[in-house]
């Protein structure tokens, strides 16, 4: 009996005593700051321009950011999200895709030098501007790579970023790492790209790069001039109004591509 | 106080708790991954430690020697020292948010960590008197913040090692420790 | 104009390399750091070979063949670029083959090479990654495993104090010998024994004039500094002898300390490996001391006769932070110490 | 510790000064020149000549775009066939004007000189800036904004840069020993425009004939009032900061420019240059280049034309025995590896090397060992080992902390490395990276 007794007494005791510390000393809790950090996808890729997703997640309780900014949140999460917040779901943007706007691998780019140094873009473009030939065109030493946080990005054995399309979320953070400025943020409605990014002329780009685009209005005269624009020796595609996936097929240089390979999706509504 | 001197340079060193004992691994590989939280971990649990020792000899002292109630130490000591965690916990939440942050789950850890629970009982099993064992707790718990310190500072140069994919992580900090444990068993002996 | 113009070759343009400035590099390479250490280690090993014999060629041939090995399996296991070459894992080798005693059984030494190489070494990522030093990790996972392997010493088999005409040694350690409570001055070897090679121990314990050379070697190669070996002998040398001068019957007196248990092999060859101590030379000064002081503490306290590995590895696990305390001061800045520990 | 001519760190490269004993030669003129519009630090200048013009040497193609910029001079006579881009040493697009030569050589109505003795500090210092005198040691900054320092910062010594450090290049041993007269004049027109009283010539050993030279010059009583420093061959001992340390003992702070300290620092070839300008208003459109390596066939130092491409001044050099392996602009330390012969030689072109492929060290990925060689090669007393390692790992606020940004870029790390890790890369891109978020932060605001 005693020791039954004992251990109640003392349950008791220590239980008050714990009672008493929270009843005086208690923080105030803060369940929507968690609740909104816990529908952040925590991959802290900057890309709604905060410092990290718990900077995202401050910034919209303090009311100075709008769900949204996110791309890398799921649909389901942003409904939440502005439940919680109790603020009426935006019309959020297109959701955005990342694309290499290059097609100079090593099959078709020429290399001016043998580059000896540390094996990232952002250093060697500190050494004579980079060692590819095209000084618009993808290092392919990978600092996009390095800095995806959802593992996008592969490096292509022949030198060059490619980005895949279904698990790039758009957050934007290669785009602005990489130093020869090739990525570009489009829609993922825009069916094709211009995969060049070189303003050069006809005369340098061929030098450099068997690729590249040599401005010869191809694609503009099947599509139309509002579609696709030229400037100089570059075409590139109208976001807002792209021309649609069959234009590929002018390109003599074979830089205008489709950015999505057909997913299984496209594959069955083509099969209807 | 040559008696003191060894006891505390025995449970620093040679009976380090973690690297001699191992007690408390899942503090000591879960809040040593840079210096700063290791370092709040480490004054937390010589707080706790401290605190529990003298707290749990207490009672050991007054409640349960004296009625042939030493079978019942285990739970009562558990019982204590989960209290005493909670109030400290409270108090870090209410007085010290940056350091409450850092710590995160690794605070309820303590509750649960057997080096507080160990130094309790050792002081019991080898009948140290409040004083002796409120000292030998207190030290034991700077044992384990020493440690905590030397492997978070080691830990913070294996971020930049380059370490094989499948030892990242807990792996290479138990292969660590390991070391580490070697190296302090050259102390055996000295306290 | 245009005839001189034919004559004159201009460069291919298509084979240069680009790279970052400086452009001309310094002929010092890993692998020459390398090599000179073990040049370093050259007159030792063959004093221990002259000392215990042909045996000892055995051990630390063992022992180097199968770090090499290690390293060379674990890096291909880890599909990483092979850098055997660069001679770290075969130094690797001889310092643990150092550190054991002759008639320690060969498969031994391959248990050690692969605590030295795969725990010590490959685990973290291989050369300039490991905390810990790797010869070190290896003899003292051995010292705790096989306690009496690793401490039978032989007697010397050819004595080298014989043609100094001096006294015949002994078999164990000074250091144990000391340790063991029946250790009487009688059994205690002579200065000249220890100093030249005449006791028991493992195989880079015993000579420490030839330690001596190579260590001082070293220093004046600039491959170690000599804050590390100065500041290590000089606190074990200040601590025995205070010890000594308090209790003259515990502590041996600090000569004796200085010149036996591979004090100046640790201080030489182990405590001064450059990937697993400080970088600064203030920091080299605090690790020798360290190094020192619980060496010292380890000798006239523990239960060990020896404390330099132990205290060598307990020390590199401070390196990071004695790092961080002792960085230097840039040019033109003022007070640089605020700022870098904020 | 404050002992002249010591700093810390430093190493001792070989100093391949082949070329030191080759007596200055002028180039001869060459059908086409390449006009870089900007060859200094700020902004390009702004061009006065369109397409099709006709010029005369020393006529002013571009005038300054800015105060901290600085006006480009025709080379030669002849027709500008172009305004366009080329490439520069760095791998960069630098606008540029094209123009061909018409074997001429015509020179156009020079500025009219000045006795120096009598003129106002404020006119000289105008010839400076028309003359587009920019430094020649390497970072190119416009003069005149060195010579105009704010009134809260008194200078009171006038240090002149005949150092020459940098191993290979002969181009300021050269003029000292064939133009002293030039150097000194410069010396004390510079020291008229600060209004300083003192003026040291910091020269290293290596150059005994040249230190000789100007100390009998000096003490012949021409010149007044100038010391020369004789300093031991250690690089980097003409970089500015350890220059000013070595010889005044003065440390500029971090982050400052050598007038925080009451100091002012001039290349030689820029005094020589100035001397020029003043005396006979001859504007800035050549200088004295060392085109040194062992492929070529003749190392030499020549007189070049602002414009003139790499590939002439190989030319001039005989061409090459064997290919080299690489060809750098600027001296092995700190010059840059380039990819292209089509580079124009510029203001600030010290030097042309052509390493061959024995010469040639390869940098590897491999780990640092901890040697800590760099540290001890490090002038600016930096940890360039630490903080390559947290740059590989992209823990750029540590390297901020350690004072990354401090680096002068001299190599003496990388140099001294014996894991060859391309550390003075790290340190560049660690920069850039830093600065760029700075220049964001700033915009922000």
């Amino acid at each position: 009996m005693y020791p039954v007794l004992l251990l109640t007494i003392l349950g008791v005791l220590l239980a008050l005593a714990i009672g008493l510390v929270v009843r005086y000393f208690d923080a105030p809790e803060d369940a929507q700051g968690d609740a909104v950090r816990s529908l952040m996808p925590g991959a802290n890729c900057g890309g709604c321009g905060f410092a990290g997703c718990n900077d995202y997640a401050s910034a919209l309780l303090r009311g100075e950011a709008k769900p949204g900014a996110c791309h890398a949140m799921s649909a389901e999460n942003l409904e939440k999200l502005c439940r919680l917040l109790g603020v009426a779901q935006e019309a959020v943007g297109e959701p955005l895709v990342a694309v290499v706007c290059c097609s100079g691998d090593d099959n078709h780019a020429v290399h001016r030098a043998f580059y000896n140094g540390v094996n990232d873009c952002l250093n060697a473009v500190l050494v004579a501007g980079g060692a590819k030939g095209c000084s618009y065109g993808c290092l392919g030493l990978g600092s996009c790579a390095r800095v995806c946080p959802f593992g996008a990005i592969e490096i292509r054995p022949d030198h060059i970023a490619k980005i895949h399309p279904n698990l790039c979320r758009g957050c934007g953070k290669c785009v602005s790492i990489c130093p020869r400025k090739v990525i570009k943020l489009v829609p993922r409605s825009v069916p094709v790209m211009v995969y060049c990014s070189s303003p050069n002329k006809f005369a340098m780009k061929k030098q450099f790069c068997s690729a590249a685009c040599i401005g010869c209005r191809k694609c503009q005269k099947a599509s139309g001039e509002d579609k696709i624009f030229i400037n100089g020796f570059l075409a590139s595609v109208n976001t807002e109004d792209p021309p649609d996936a069959s234009i590929v097929e002018v390109c003599p240089a074979k830089c205008l591509r489709t950015i999505c390979p057909p997913t299984a999706e496209a594959a069955e509504s083509v099969q209807k | 106080m040559g008696e003191y001197f060894t006891l505390i340079i025995g449970a620093i060193l040679v009976h380090n708790f973690v690297l001699s004992r191992i007690l408390g691994i899942c503090p000591f590989l879960g809040v040593s991954k840079k210096l700063s939280t290791a370092l709040g971990m480490g004054g937390a649990v010589i707080f706790v430690m401290t605190l529990s020792g003298a707290a749990t000899s207490l009672v050991n002292h007054l409640l349960l020697r004296g009625h042939g109630l030493e079978y019942l130490r285990t739970i009562v000591f558990i019982l204590v020292i989960a209290a005493l965690v909670q109030i400290v916990e409270v108090l870090l939440q209410r007085f010290s948010k940056p350091l409450y942050k850092a710590l995160g789950i690794y605070l309820p850890l303590i509750t649960t960590n057997c080096a507080v629970l160990g130094s309790a009982i050792i002081c019991a099993n080898d009948d140290y008197g409040i004083m002796k064992s409120t000292v030998f707790c207190g030290a034991s718990g700077v044992g384990f913040a020493l440690a905590l310190l030397l492997f978070a500072s080691v830990r913070e140069k294996l971020e930049l090692a380059r370490v094989p994919k499948c030892l990242e992580g807990a792996a290479i900090a138990l292969l660590t420790a390991s070391i580490l444990a070697m190296a302090f068993s050259g102390f055996a002996g000295l306290g | 104009m245009s005839e001189t113009e034919q004559t004159v070759r201009l460069p291919d343009m298509t084979h240069l390399v680009v790279s970052s400035s400086p452009h001309i590099h310094d002929k010092d390479d890993v692998r020459a750091i390398m090599l000179k250490v073990i040049c370093a280690l050259a007159p030792a090993c063959l004093a221990s070979i002259y000392i215990f014999g042909i045996r000892a060629l055995m051990v630390l041939l063992v022992c180097a063949a199968s770090c090499v090995a290690f390293e060379a399996l674990f890096t291909r296991m880890q599909g990483r670029p092979l850098r055997v070459n660069d001679c770290s894992g075969l130094l690797t080798g001889i310092l643990l083959g150092m550190n054991l005693p002759v008639t320690a059984p060969l498969w031994l030494c391959v248990v050690g090479s692969l605590a030295a190489i795969g725990l010590g070494k490959m685990a973290y990522g291989g050369l300039g990654y490991n905390p810990f030093n790797p010869a070190l990790v290896g003899r003292v996972a051995l010292l705790i495993a096989f306690p009496s392997a690793m401490t039978t010493w032989a007697l010397p088999a050819c004595n080298p104090l014989k043609w100094l005409g001096a006294d015949a040694a002994t078999g164990a350690t000074p250091l144990a010998l000391l340790e063991s409570s029946e250790a009487e001055a009688a059994a205690m070897p002579s200065f000249s024994a220890l100093f030249w090679g005449g006791t028991g121990g493992s195989l880079g314990e015993t000579c420490a004039a030839a330690l001596l050379v190579g260590g001082i070697a070293l220093v004046f190669l600039n491959v170690i500094r000599w804050q590390i070996p100065v500041c290590l002998l000089g606190t074990v040398a200040l601590c025995t002898g205070i010890g000594h001068l308090v209790h003259p019957e515990q502590v041996a007196s600090p000569l004796l300390h200085l010149f036996s248990g591979g004090l100046f092999l640790g201080a030489f060859f182990m405590a001064t490996d450059m990937v697993t101590t400080p970088l600064s030379r203030k920091g080299a000064v605090v690790f020798g001391i360290g190094c020192g002081l619980f060496t010292s503490a380890i000798r006239m306290w523990g239960n060990y006769p020896e404390g330099m590995s132990f205290s060598i590895l307990i020390m590199n696990s401070l390196t990071p932070l004695i790092d961080r305390f002792t960085a230097r001061r840039p040019f033109g800045v003022r007070d640089a110490r605020k700022e870098v520990k904020a | 510790m404050f002992s002249f001519g010591k700093f810390y760190g430093g190493v001792h490269p070989d100093d391949g000064k082949i070329a030191s004993g080759s007596a200055i030669e002028d180039a001869p003129l060459v059908e086409r020149y390449v006009i870089p519009l900007r060859q200094h630090i700020g902004a390009p200048a702004s061009p006065v000549v369109a397409k099709g013009d006709k010029v005369l040497r020393g006529q002013l193609l571009a005038q300054a775009g800015g105060f901290v910029s600085a006006p480009v001079h025709s080379p030669t006579s002849g027709k500008i066939v172009d305004i366009t881009t080329c490439l520069g040493p760095m791998g960069n697009q630098l606008p540029a004007v094209v123009l061909e030569s018409d074997g001429e050589d015509q020179a156009a109505e020079p500025m009219p000189p000045m006795d120096w003795h009598n003129a106002s500090p404020a006119d000289l210092k105008k010839r400076v800036g028309d003359a587009g005198l920019v430094g020649m040691g390497g970072a190119s900054f416009p003069t005149i904004v060195k010579l105009s320092p704010p009134a809260d910062k008194p200078i009171d010594t006038l240090i002149m840069n005949g150092v020459e450090c940098e191993p290979c290049l002969t181009a300021d041993h050269r003029l000292m020993l064939e133009h002293p007269d030039r150097v000194l004049t410069g010396a004390e027109i510079v020291a008229k425009i600060l209004g300083v009283k003192r003026i040291v010539i910091g020269i290293e050993r290596n150059k005994p004939d040249a230190i000789a030279l100007l100390n009998k010059l000096i003490k012949a009583g021409d010149y007044k009032g100038i010391e020369i420093h004789d300093l031991p061959m250690r690089y980097p001992q003409g970089a500015e900061k350890q220059l000013i340390f070595a010889i005044t003992g003065r440390q500029v702070p971090s982050g400052g420019l050598p007038m925080d300290v009451g100091c002012v620092v001039q290349n030689v070839g820029s005094a020589a240059t100035i001397a020029e300008a003043v005396g006979a208003g001859k504007p800035f459109y050549e200088r004295i280049t060392t085109v040194v390596g062992t492929p070529l066939v003749r190392s030499g130092n020549w007189r070049t034309r602002v414009g003139m491409s790499y590939k002439d001044a190989i030319t001039l050099a005989g061409g090459v025995k064997e290919d080299p392996a690489k060809v750098i602009s600027g001296g092995p330390m700190m010059g840059f590896s380039v990819y292209s012969l089509d580079i124009p030689i510029m203001k600030n072109t010290s030097g042309i090397l052509l390493l061959s492929a024995s010469e040639l060290s390869q940098y590897s990925s491999g780990a640092c060992i901890r040697c800590g060689r760099c540290n001890d090669g490090c002038p600016m007393s930096l940890t360039p080992g630490l903080m390559s390692v947290q740059i590989e790992n992209e823990h750029y606020d540590m390297a901020e902390k350690w004072h990354v940004m401090d680096c002068i870029e001299c190599g003496c790390c990388a140099y001294s490395c014996p894991a060859h890790r391309p550390l003075v890369q790290h340190m560049r891109r660690a920069k850039s990276v830093i600065a760029a978020s700075r220049r964001a932060a700033e915009n922000k605001k």
